[in-house]
């Protein structure tokens, strides 16, 4: 295995208001003043020390919350000492012509590093091989067009073709990719028909949901786990809350399609801390040799 | 009163016209039959005139015309019989959904479809053929019991989007439409899918998984509304004509990316103009796909469908330039 | 076949009040007096002449209300000129050595003339060949003992051998038979597996719930079939009202359990009233050959 | 404050009694070992005749004991490892059911029982152990799951019944259960069931479907309760005893019938009095059970469960005289 980043991860994400995370989110948030130290929690409000928040794996010590991690501080999160064989790296094309697409991509792979929305490969960890994919929201919001459909379905064929197990860390905040239209929908049905195939070959997928899992990318692969998993408070759903409240002019509940709300519904296994992920992982991993 | 597009509006007056000297015809018994031959030609031309240069908007609109027919009025054209059976078995019946058991030359078959009001009041009920996970989930439970029985399904894709309320996000609308895509892809038995009005992203693709996708010539079809993508791109609905020029949703352009396998061509003037004869087209369709995909094995009717969605996607190989850098 | 009947039956049965219904139920009401000609309709309370309720199929002519029919009532009126060849006959045994079981047996075979509270057989509906199972409320409240769980079983069980679809018609107050203990219980565990059995061999069943249809018949096999059926105003559920009543100390919704109430909540496909019930199975029947 | 019932009383009062001595032995250093041997004696004497003999309605309370072992202690007990798992994927997640991925001797094994409160705080959040139809459809998810990876179900009934109230009955109490019964029976792995407790009708019957049902010695399984029986005989719920000896619901007649196939002895004075006995027994009965057929392939197995439920019920066929006459 390869120790593939060149690069530090150069920037943490920190987590808007629920609104513009249902339209298109701007991704990684660079914070480009120096005295920029502090970041406010979204959910509880504190002011925490960007020192601080890094080392605590970007939770907030006060509430609980699970800030957005890039896939790559996410795959130094999970893996043995990041342990990881990419996949062939694949970069989008441009199929409706979208005025102002490819300049898009190029600027998110500027950003983020990455060259498309997702990471994956094979992993280890706690000692267990896997597919392991992560969904990068930094990139045009961690929607899913060709190349994270395409890249996500190799990762279930890669399973079925060496017995391994599949886990996906999704998160996403509008799930499609506007700007590849029909091919973007397209990209749920290859999706789901992956897990569908890699399930009936009898093995086993661990879908872990951070925040967040929304639209086409909930309501395909991520929501098709044998095991579904998610990150405390984590939006998880299908419509964006905006679009709820807009369409049924009615309040929200308070914990409106939070981890906990999803719990609460029975759509979800369970609901596991960012310290305990990876050993969560590892017995679930052991529980499917 | 019925709706007329702006861009009807011409070729309305014109008909009315020819309506007018008709009657005049008939009541007085003076011979115009020149002038009306001429006024039919030219009618004629302004109809094609119209119809073969509908902009992507103007075909959406069409698409969305109140006139136009629901899963109901075609499963009444095209179907010999039609017993509609309820329920997903786990928490409610879904009226914007129906589904059953029809039947096509002698052969039963299920027909599932989101089912559109005609009026305010049965548009309540309907919830403006909005589906609710126990409607997915009543679908799926019909597909599951077609697959039983060897009969072909038969969807009927009329539908703006999953319902985005709070009790439909409760009772899991993501999960349930994964859940129909994934299902729906393995079932061992022929299915032909005709988008006739609005196919809206994950909500029309839950039952949109078939050996046949077709589509209504004025039909659209796409991961999102026009609205909502102008609403992103430019935070205004009003641009959604600009939009629906973007996104590509349009019979013709899904037939030319290979994500439709046929259009089927509407009577002059669009399908609320003309039920019955949209209804012979449909059905004509209807039979030839259907007759020729009855005639491949199951198994490899699945593994065709599957090699179907398999290759939807665009991308490159990463170049190794880049790679190396 | 046979027209196995000697007697046409000598009673009509009428709805009591929904309250005994759910304890055991004294079955089919003789009337007894010439001069009580006229019966008030549990549902909107007329007053029905006998004789025209007879006329109309026990159905009430003001609300439509489905009274409750004998088991040869209603093969009368499903099958083609009474077109039916009965299975052997089984009797109650008394597993439990309940006291005065077997007596009550005798009693209600006397009042029912029937040998249990199921008639099952080969039958003739429009033309096609079944498997028809009728349930007779009248026989001890349509119970389940270990009579109609084998007649059940074997109802399916010739469905297979002969590659027939089964039509039951349910309609038992408290389902299980109480004298007859986990015997009785049992019973659901054979009768659905009996079910399992005949969908696995790609056959058509067909299950109608007629009132009342409840507890251990309504959870095993008259809640499996393919297509479910409801006479108007059917008391169907698991619970009954008054222990659900008891229960919960909340008052019941005005049409609880009814079959309307089962149509608008998903678990049945359809309503279909007592005239059209035998076409409506013909119907169904022709689709599945 | 224990439960202590009326007919343990003397036992309980001669094992003070023991204590107090014990600890006089303990604080003074005089010697009253004989006299200790003699109470000894005579408690083990008591303990014997009270137990042996207890009335079919004794055991019922003893099954309902408020410090019996529930699901999870035992889950506790008797596994190496636990994980739980939660949610029926449609409508939300039944408390009342737990259910999830257990280690047993290093395999994994998918546990599933109902599980009561220990307090009444407990109790709400558990419904009392009542389960909602959320809840079987819960327990009919993990056991396909169990059945895709091959694991061996273990069911732990302690039920009193499925819950009747408005919102189960709505959501097809009685649907759920029947789609459990059946489902559970064609499943492609072993199954064991032991009611630990109460075994209350179908509510337990739909986790109930197993190649090996054991029962602890002082539980009951029963078509209906001993209340509810004696409510509809003689309209006296408080006949609870009389009803409990027509009913043979304890595990010697269940034993004896054939329906149950083994009864897990409990350490004397009953499963509340000695947790940790109990649950060795119950390991070691598990144990020894699932080895059983786990040696049986799955084929033979499905026919072997089918078998065993196709025979159950007592009849005979109708005598000639009668039907000719
Ligand atoms: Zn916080
Ligand atoms: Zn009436």
């Amino acid at each position: 295995m390869l120790h593939v980043f060149r690069n530090k991860p150069k920037y943490a994400t920190v987590r808007t208001t629920k609104a513009d995370q249902e339209v298109e989110a701007n991704g990684a948030q660079p914070r480009k003043n120096a005295d920029q130290l502090w970041t406010r929690c979204d959910d509880c409000s504190s002011l925490i020390y960007n020192k601080e928040l890094q080392k605590n794996r970007y939770v907030c010590h006060h509430c609980g919350f699970c800030f957005r991690m890039s896939a790559v501080e996410r795959l130094q999160l999970l893996t043995d000492e990041c342990m990881f064989t990419p996949f062939d790296a694949l970069v989008s094309a441009n199929p409706l012509d979208f005025p102002g697409y490819p300049e898009k991509i190029a600027h998110y792979q500027n950003i983020t590093q990455l060259d498309e929305a997702i990471l994956i490969g094979e992993a280890k960890i706690e000692g267990y091989s896997c597919v392991l994919g992560i969904i990068d929201f930094g990139f045009i919001g961690g929607s899913m067009g060709s190349v994270v459909g395409e890249q996500i379905a190799r990762g279930f064929e890669h399973g079925i073709a060496k017995e391994l197990p599949v886990v996906v860390v999704s998160g996403g905040g509008g799930g499609a990719r506007m700007q590849e239209g029909i091919f973007s929908l397209m990209q749920m049905a290859k999706t789901a028909q992956a897990v569908g195939r890699f399930k009936r070959a009898g093995l086993f997928y661990l879908s872990i949901l951070t925040h967040p899992t929304m639209g086409g990318i909930y309501a395909s692969f991520a929501s098709l786990g044998d095991i579904i998993l998610a990150e405390p408070k984590a939006l998880i759903g299908f419509a964006g809350p905006r679009i709820v409240a807009q369409t049924t002019r009615q309040k929200l509940p308070p914990d409106f399609q939070t981890a906990e709300y999803a719990l609460k519904h029975g759509m979800i296994d369970g609901i596991v801390t960012r310290s305990e992920m990876k050993a969560t992982i590892g017995k679930l991993l052991s529980f499917h040799l | 009163m019925p709706t007329i597009f702006e861009w009807e509006k011409p070729l309305v007056e014109l008909e009315e016209k020819i309506n007018e000297l008709r009657t005049f015809v008939y009541e007085q018994g003076i011979d115009f039959r020149d002038e009306l031959n001429d006024l039919e030609r030219k009618a004629d031309k302004l109809r094609k005139e119209i119809y073969e240069r509908l902009t992507p908007w103007q075909r959406v609109r069409m698409a969305r015309h109140p006139d136009r027919p629901t899963a109901l009025d075609y499963i009444k054209m095209i179907f010999d019989d039609f017993y509609e059976l309820h329920g997903d078995r786990r928490f409610g019946d879904d009226q914007a959904i129906v589904g059953g058991i029809a039947i096509l030359d002698g052969e039963p078959v299920t027909v599932i479809g989101p089912q559109k009001g005609r009026d305010t009041k049965e548009n309540i009920i309907r919830n403006f053929g909005l589906p609710h996970p126990e409607g997915y989930r009543k679908a799926l439970r019909l597909m599951k019991q077609a697959e039983q029985f060897h009969r072909p399904i038969i969807t009927l894709i009329d539908v703006v989007g999953a319902y985005p309320g709070i009790e439909a996000e409760q009772r899991g609308q993501g999960l349930v439409i994964a859940e129909c895509i994934e299902q729906m892809s393995f079932l061992e038995v022929p299915i032909v899918c005709i988008i006739t009005g609005e196919g809206g992203s994950g909500g029309a693709l839950a039952i949109g998984v078939g050996d046949r996708v077709l589509m209504l010539e004025h039909s659209w079809y796409s991961v999102i509304s026009p609205e909502m993508c102008a609403t992103i791109l430019w935070k205004d609905a009003n641009k959604a004509p600009e939009a629906a020029e973007l996104l590509k949703l349009t019979s013709t352009d899904l037939l030319k990316f290979g994500i439709i396998d046929d259009v089927i061509t509407e009577p002059i003037g669009g399908a609320h103009r003309d039920h019955e004869g949209t209804g012979r087209q449909v059905k004509a369709f209807l039979r030839r796909h259907l007759s020729e995909i009855r005639k491949i094995s199951v198994d490899e009717l699945v593994n065709q469908r599957l090699e179907r969605f398999r290759k939807f996607g665009e991308f490159q190989a990463k170049k190794l330039a880049e790679t190396v850098d």
